[in-house]
């Protein structure tokens, strides 16, 4: 089991600023695209990712019972 | 006159020292948009020595619920911000010496501005700008505070050359899909706290306390109250074009040609002329006025015509307003302008 | 014109419906020295239609630094705040209606006030006045936002009458030692965050955005990034004497004597006479004359004597500057003015 | 064990922002009048008080594990 945080543009689109997925056993790149197809959250590519608080990649690999926080860059200045 | 800063001074981080420190010292702000005007008054009154402002934007009515430099007034006589900014810092410290630049920021203009800067503030609205600023920093070792928003969303980060990970470490690729105020808006609580963040920091560097810096990504809705505080351990890359061993700097290189560039929270299309352009005002508004109604002042001249409303500056460049797509603000430029100029 | 509001009516929180609605309400801000004058900037530039300020103080030189509605202007010359922001806000902003008033608020004055209004933001520097802006909000049913700060450090609450615990629930006795600018100092970022909080929260109320309003009493650390929020079950209490099942308002009760106040954040004592004086300035100024160096505007008359300054309001009331013990300020006042006065 | 929170003012007399506190078996008037003494915390009494993040009052009990805020009141406005 693995806990996501949501923020920004993600909450609205999942209605919510958690999900908890059921399995662990996949990398922050195979997360984004089970939660693309599952919640219909758009275009994780480019969201920026943290494992138990701490910044991570694409490449990283979950482990049961992390919290991954996915945070879309914002623009406005 | 003496007891203007006291109260500043007998906070622990600063200090009498810390605020002798902060009058020494230089803090380039780069865009006077939302995020620029809240750091820029914030440094000013707090007693920071000089404050560079640099911003090609003028003020216009949809700023005013969220950019605290600016009035009505400004709006109605469409004022660059960078000289609106100007005015009114000026009138919170006369002792800060304000520079000012109304100035399309690139990566050549820039690299002579930032040399002379302690610490570089992101007040701008988009990544090509970051990234540059980005590489400057890195380039010439002066430390950059990133901030950015959206809707009650905001974020910020300090990046301090050959100790923190860079940006092009935390996105090895330009973000294409930042939610902007275009999409999901923006209210000025947003605006104060992502702010006044990078003014905390801007302190800590300012008065060399950089012990107290933040080594995290900070992540905040001021709607919902919530609050997170990412660590970076790990991420710096080796590798990395503009931090690494050996940095390329690649955002430094190349300019393209003609770039029209879509700017954030509005109708509006920027066309940049591939050389600077000087225009002589009185000369192109006899040009224009063929095409619709024309007025200028010192700083702008605006021609409106029944399908948009154009803004050209001293430097060529021109806002065309009321135009979405990218390829009819082209035809529009290609019509009024190409044969123009100096 | 009409894109004024744009970005903000794309948040979500807000909406165009939302838009309307704070053009319709009234909010009351309680002092506008650092935390009235940012929640006023961002509610009149918001476009809340009607904002009432209340102030009893002038510009000082130690205000500056984070009290954004004022400049070295306001300083030089004394303006009272309440007149100073007036002026201010209104360039912002011509739509909203800004009501201005240079009293010293006390449960009597400020009873007639509050009544009109949506929302009552705490603007105030000490616990007295909150005490009565929380038996007010509480006898009129109109909600209040706590907020205050001390260094870095900040906290702001949300008090919805017949819902959330009140004031008394939480404090049932009157802090005595409050940290205050005077001993922790302030720094801006710490304002601007307290600020933004309240303003949120305030921005709900009168969107009527209820279900979004924060529960929680919310601690932060600007400099350090920490963020708390604490819970409120089980706080509020039948038995209170404010907001119980038989309120008797305590707060509203009996005003003193004349009642001698030391002011926050400068060496400086506020006498309030017993009953409302109303100064002729000039014939004032003949007699202090005799003493010191005597000069006056509109709102204020200041003489400077060897050992202080003393400011004269219209109303009666005197600070006396360069001082920090009551009772030494207590022996200039009866000096020079007990026998003073209409 | 309890866990100890502190702000503002009380973080610069510990010199620091959390204390641990060995034993559990207290009000939280108790455990105050224990930090007073024990980390010259300057009074106390004023001060507001969460337990695990909800309002409470000195007459609270504390439990094993819980942790406890310490909120100075601040007037600054």
């Amino acid at each position: 089991m693995v806990k996501v945080l949501l923020f920004a543009r993600l909450q609205e689109e999942a209605g919510t600023d958690s999900l908890t997925v059921p399995q662990s056993d996949m990398s922050v790149a195979e997360l984004k695209q089970w939660l693309e197809k599952e919640y219909g959250l758009t275009s994780l590519s480019n969201t920026m990712t943290a494992i138990n608080e701490n910044y991570t990649d694409d490449s990283a690999l979950l482990s049961e019972g992390d919290t991954v926080a996915l945070i879309p860059p914002v623009s406005g200045g | 006159m003496n007891s203007r800063y006291t109260r500043q001074e007998t906070f622990k981080g600063i200090g009498k020292e810390g605020q002798k420190r902060l009058r020494e010292k230089h803090a380039l702000i780069l865009g006077v948009g939302a995020l620029g005007s809240a750091n820029a008054e914030m440094l000013v009154r707090a007693g920071v020595g000089t404050v560079t402002i640099i911003d090609r934007d003028i003020v216009e009515w949809s700023n005013l619920h969220r950019q605290q430099l600016y009035t009505e007034t400004h709006a109605e006589n469409q004022t660059p911000k960078a000289i609106a900014a100007k005015e009114r810092l000026q009138n919170l410290n006369r002792e800060t010496v304000i520079k000012s630049y109304v100035i399309d920021a690139k990566a050549d203009n820039l690299e002579k501005l930032v040399k002379e800067a302690d610490v570089i503030i992101d007040g701008s609205d988009n990544f090509d700008i970051r990234f540059i600023i980005n590489d400057l920093s890195l380039k010439y070792r002066i430390p950059w505070i990133f901030g950015a928003f959206a809707g009650s969303f905001g974020m910020s980060h300090t990046f301090i050359p050959g100790q923190t990970p860079c940006l092009q470490c935390l996105l090895p690729a330009l973000p294409t899909d930042g939610m902007s105020c275009e999409t999901a808006g923006i209210i000025a609580p947003a605006v104060q706290v992502t702010a006044s963040y990078q003014t905390a920091e801007a302190m800590k560097i300012l008065t060399e306390n950089t012990s107290d810096l933040r080594q995290t990504l900070l992540l905040f809705d001021v709607w919902k109250a919530q609050h997170q505080s990412i660590g970076m351990k790990g991420v710096k890359k080796a590798s990395c074009s503009s931090c690494g061993d050996h940095p390329s700097y690649p955002y430094l290189q190349a300019e393209g040609n003609t770039k029209l560039e879509v700017l954030c929270g509005r109708d509006t299309v920027q066309i940049r002329p591939p050389n600077i352009t000087s225009y002589n005002f009185s000369t192109l508004a006899r040009e224009l006025e063929q095409h619709g109604d024309v007025h200028h002042n010192q700083y702008i001249l605006t021609c409106v015509l029944p399908e948009c409303r154009m803004n050209v500056f001293h430097d060529g460049r021109v806002l065309i307003h009321g135009v979405n797509e990218v390829e009819r603000a082209k035809l529009l430029y290609q019509r009024f302008f190409e044969h123009t100029g100096s």
